[in-house]
């Protein structure tokens, strides 16, 4: 495979990522519902079990226990699963594989057996969606010793960090930013190394203020530091992209110079990812922190239904006036 | 078990007894079955159109499994209860649910949208399998409140659940069936093996028949034709009165077929063909009671103009209770939460309606 | 019944406050695995089925989705089930009935269907248990919009707020300090009014740092302050008592007059409760924080063998290296 | 189903034949059978001394069920790999791994013990029915590696898991159940119905055999007495060489009693009757393996004073492996977490590591 650069969505990247990675290797193989005739309901996956044959691309009976446990057992008996899971709100039933078995696995054995699962799970809201096909599980992954946990905001990474996800030798959460499947961005299959799966990416240069968030809020965070800089307040965007571990490096490193920190997600606020980025920067960076770090996130209720989403989610202005709480301080 | 399904009214229209499935055709009001799948399906039809035309996200077909559904609810008493998937509409219209009501989840103006206590039906679950507990649960409260064995019909109950038969792969089904057989509850599982689980053919989750898995723990399974709504009213009628007798569970098994998409969403030329679509239309459960009816001198000219009235009323009912229904309030996530609002919450629900406001 | 005095262990407490609750109300329903004949594998319910019947404490079958499950149904059928899961360890078989139905039912039925139910779990290390015995998983469910989360440190809370949780309308994760059930203490059954289930309690006062824990690590947090009394270094102990919600203000107040705040929980580290603390205080409090927020807890990996936990669970020691942290920032 | 199990070596140490369950004496080492069994009784038993002098928090005893342990083992080839629960001592014994490596679960000094990838012997797993999918899994691996109906002995293999009777209630092994009748798998579930979950009698669980759970899901249940190893021994040899042969599934239910408590923790007093336990005690499975032996004359003098010799020095050896079962390091957590340490737990790693020297 020669390395070409072309133009297209994340979705479409995800899947040459797919393809890539299981040329690349025989023994990965890819379990989920409806992922073969239907390419999957965002169609990721689509076309591959063509290529690749039904025993690379399992159409799987419904149930996500069996999902992820039976792709511990492929990874055992030496295979590299890839799993779909349809959709968010639907990962509990794969809870206790995921949290008693697939994360603890390496640790019980002393390092002698390694689990690399890649568990594919289509996040957040804003798509007008109906229940639990909106959420953002990220907290519960992030919390799991054992686990790594990855989102990309473009198709670049989305195309890198899927390879990288797939060789790594620890389990990977990948959360794919549904909303923003269709969002287009240049996409090179060079193999010049890619950034590292667990590191974050300062995407905006700035020095008043650092701005964190990952997945599908990296653009809207985006968005919000031009509105910014009309204002003439120069915004650090860092996109996050590893979740667990966390790049606080990086963080630190940045609010070093600015003084600021901003967070963003989707999900709950309660014992979410700004809740440990803001407990590792006011550590870390205690005396540099001009004001407290804000967080930027979905409200501690359910996911609303969809009429309400637009304001119950962070967006642009909730991200704008989190900024200005951190300047107004 | 994996053998044919039991039919009593077959798709040419005519009645035959079974042996293994008593049923007399005057021990119900065949009509009001008959006028009941046409409004289920005057509302299916309306709710897709509306869904084209913007009006829905999203709307799951029950068309061609009007059979199953309305004979399933004519086989139920006021008092017992029902835990529908999200495609049971035709057993929400038997239940009294305004069908407006059912609209509300795939407009987003809500995720619930009627008062579950209201009708003894229960909100549709969306995650599969799920239901199958809460109705385990219901029947030991149930079996707690003695309203089971009394021989008092005022006073027995029973629960009934609907499930797909992708949800026959779910672990939570599994144990709702551990569950209903070891404790004996008076519950009826339902399923509607309309054959797919989204693009996933019923050979991916079994190599036999829906009903035999009952066999497995213990109790009784039946198959029936799903798409002949004598077979499905019988079965489930003498399920229910099985349980509510604290005779136990059944598994019902209705053979019938998803002969739309599996949502609006979904592009099923993706992943199976036309012609065995096509065989299924061929086996349409009104058609057949139509035919029935017209040869046993049940349908006339009059009530066939009375149920097409009612069905256009109710198609107009839908449209324009559709752009009717209410939007939610900005604070009704905050405030559904939790039956008590904590400090901390109640601290976001004030910095979101400043925030709505200040953007009004 | 009449209001007695005794002094009881936190496992009688809570015998006590079942028992009580299910006197005062008939509908109160017990299940669990193990909880009839045996009384529990901790003997929490002892006696329990003998005096209310098996339609009341309910050995069930080995399946914690059914359990939660079907509480969910009673619950709905007018019962107020109150579940035990055997051990920390094996409530993630129960996440899917937990996260996707029981927090959010009521939000889903816009307030029409409340579910009163309560969730028993044995939680917490250093009884030198095999795994899946040891574990704090109280994040998960602290993160969940819809359910409440609590925890008694002693026979007084263990008592009252088993009665409180049963009686209150919202779904309680009811975690129960294992290590201290045979700690006891002087319970009183009066029917004045014990503090509010959400609340948080000083148990110890003091003026030059604040100390926040719960559960099990509340008597090692005495005992941290009595080390630093004799260094002249004078400990507020917060009793957290509810998980979620958060009684911050309490927490706010006193890091308002220490400008020193130290979080101890036995869970790992990452997006864990002290995460959330700490960037609750560093918003609320960040002009009165002399010094960072500084957690102390278990480590980010899965709980280790026995043999080590006495050195990976947050201990005296390393409470008191927490704290010297803070003063010497 | 629910009728008596298949039995070919009863009570009184007699052999009979089956025509359900075809096996020959000779085709089989018989002595190895019994060594076997009394290794794992004298592993079982050494290890609950050890316990009681506080060398191990706990031990989950197998005493009466060495009949279903070592016959189901014996019908393993070397190729074939095993899923066990946390009871499978005996089979840890017959795959080679040394028994002193049980203990360090059990001892505080590991959660696992051994290498899974050298014996063909996974690690104990303690949450319930979680490993029946690890074992599908694998089981869909094999397939992938063209390993099954080659018809070549030194290629095909199989998976052999076991169960309780207990983990039939979880939701997993019951998703474990429907992919592998689904998918064909060659795996064989193989239940040990001691018939008590902690202090749950089998009936809280189900209301038919464990062996009938099979048929709900279309493969074969076989039920054999769980205290005769010949017929442990015989049904397994039929269903792995089944799944071998790419024939799917079976279920094995081996009826046995779990004679100890739960484990040494566990106080069965509380719910069980020391009648029903002396009845069990008379069926055991090791007098009656004896009996026969002695009767076809393959127990000797030199031989019974050989196994004795043996069970003595393995005593030995669990008393002083035991103890010298080394300590985990204090990095250990940290190094074994992730494949490549992250730097914030490194962080953690090194402060921990000053911590614990400095208390040193
Ligand atoms: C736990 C869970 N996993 C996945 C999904 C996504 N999903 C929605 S419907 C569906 C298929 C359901 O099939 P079936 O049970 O046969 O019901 P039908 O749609 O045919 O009525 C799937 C996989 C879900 N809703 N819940
Ligand atoms: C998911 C889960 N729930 C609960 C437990 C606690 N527990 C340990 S053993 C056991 C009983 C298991 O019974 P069975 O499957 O019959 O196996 P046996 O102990 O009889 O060999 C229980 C409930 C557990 N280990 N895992
Ligand atoms: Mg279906
Ligand atoms: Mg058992």
């Amino acid at each position: 495979m020669t390395a070409v650069t072309s133009r297209m969505p994340i979705a479409h990247a995800l899947n040459l990522g797919l393809r890539h990675a299981m040329e690349a290797d025989e023994k990965v193989t890819l379990i989920g519902q409806d992922i073969g005739q239907l390419g999957g309901v965002f169609r990721v996956t689509d076309g591959l079990q063509k290529t690749f044959g039904d025993h690379r691309v399992v159409d799987s009976p419904l149930g996500e226990a069996g999902i992820v446990g039976s792709a511990i057992g492929l990874a055992m008996a030496g295979y590299r699963p890839v799993c779909e899971i349809q959709f968010d709100g639907f990962v509990f039933p794969a809870m206790n594989q995921i949290i008693t078995q697939l994360a603890k696995y390496r640790h019980r054995s002393e390092g002698a057996v390694t689990l690399p699962v890649v568990i594919r799970i289509p996040v957040g809201g804003g798509i007008g969606a109906i229940e639990h096909h909106s959420e953002s599980p990220e907290a519960y992954f992030a919390h799991t010793a054992g686990l790594k946990v990855v989102s990309p905001s473009n198709p670049q990474d989305a195309y890198d960090m899927m390879r990288l996800a797939i060789r790594s030798n620890d389990p990977v959460i990948f959360l794919e930013p549904k909303r923003n499947y269709w969002l287009k961005g240049d996409v090179s299959t060079s193999t010049t190394t890619p950034a590292d799966l667990d590191k974050a990416v300062t995407v905006r240069k700035g020095t008043d203020l650092t701005l964190v968030t990952y997945g599908a809020l990296v653009p809207v965070a985006m968005k919000a530091a031009d509105v910014c800089q009309e204002e003439g307040r120069n915004i650090d965007v860092i996109d996050l992209r590893s979740l667990s571990p966390i790049d606080d490096k990086a963080v630190v490193a940045s609010v070093q110079r600015t003084g600021r920190l901003v967070v963003a997600h989707e999900a709950s606020r309660s014992a979410g990812l700004g809740a440990e980025l803001a407990a590792r920067i006011q550590d870390e960076a205690f005396h540099s922190l001009i004001s407290p770090v804000i967080r930027v996130t979905g409200y501690d209720t359910p996911y609303p239904a969809s009429r309400l989403e637009e304001e119950w989610l962070p967006g642009l202005d909730r991200i704008l006036d989190g900024i200005d709480r951190s300047f107004t301080y | 078990m994996n053998g044919e399904p039991i039919s009593l009214l077959n798709a040419g229209g005519n009645f035959t007894s079974s042996p293994e499935l008593p049923f007399e055709t005057d021990s119900t009001d065949v009509l009001a079955l008959y006028n009941d799948m046409l409004m289920a399906r005057t509302v299916d039809t309306e709710a897709i159109a509306l869904q084209r035309q913007g009006e829905l996200g999203l709307w799951p077909s029950m068309l061609g499994q009007e059979a199953a559904q309305i004979g399933a609810a004519h086989a139920l008493n006021p008092r017992d209860i029902v835990f529908p998937t999200y495609r049971e509409h035709g057993v929400a219209w038997c239940r009294g649910v305004d069908p407006v009501d059912l609209l509300g989840l795939f407009r987003g103006t809500t995720l619930g949208g009627w008062n579950p206590t209201e009708n003894n039906f229960n909100l549709y679950t969306l995650v599969i399998g799920a239901q199958t507990l809460h109705a385990v649960g219901y029947a030991m409260g149930i079996l707690r409140d003695g309203d089971v064995g009394t021989g008092d019909p005022d006073r027995d109950r029973a629960v009934l659940v609907f499930l797909g038969d992708g949800a026959l792969s779910e672990g939570e089904t599994n144990e709702a069936f551990v569950w209903a057989a070891a404790q004996n509850l008076p519950v009826v599982f339902f399923c509607q093996n309309n054959q797919w689980a989204i693009s996933a053919p019923y050979s991916v989750q079994s190599r036999v028949s829906v009903a035999q898995r009952a066999q497995g723990y213990g109790f009784k399974g039946v198959r029936v034709d799903g798409n002949d709504v004598f077979a499905c009213l019988a079965a489930t009628r003498e399920a229910l009165a099985a349980a509510r007798a604290g005779q136990g569970p059944t598994l019902i098994e209705a053979l019938t077929y998803r002969r739309n998409p599996h949502t609006t969403s979904d592009d099923d030329g993706r992943y199976r063909t036309l012609a065995e679509n096509d065989a299924w239309a061929a086996l349409d459960p009104i058609d057949r009671l139509r035919t029935y009816l017209q040869s046993t001198g049940l349908l006339n000219d009059a009530n066939v103009e009375d149920i097409s009235r009612r069905g256009k009323a109710l198609a107009e009912h839908l449209r324009a209770g559709c752009r009717a229904l209410p939007f939610p309030g900005h604070a009704s996530p905050f405030q559904n939460t939790y039956a008590d609002l904590p400090d901390e919450l109640e601290r976001q629900m004030n910095e979101h309606l400043e925030f709505v406001e200040a953007g009004e």
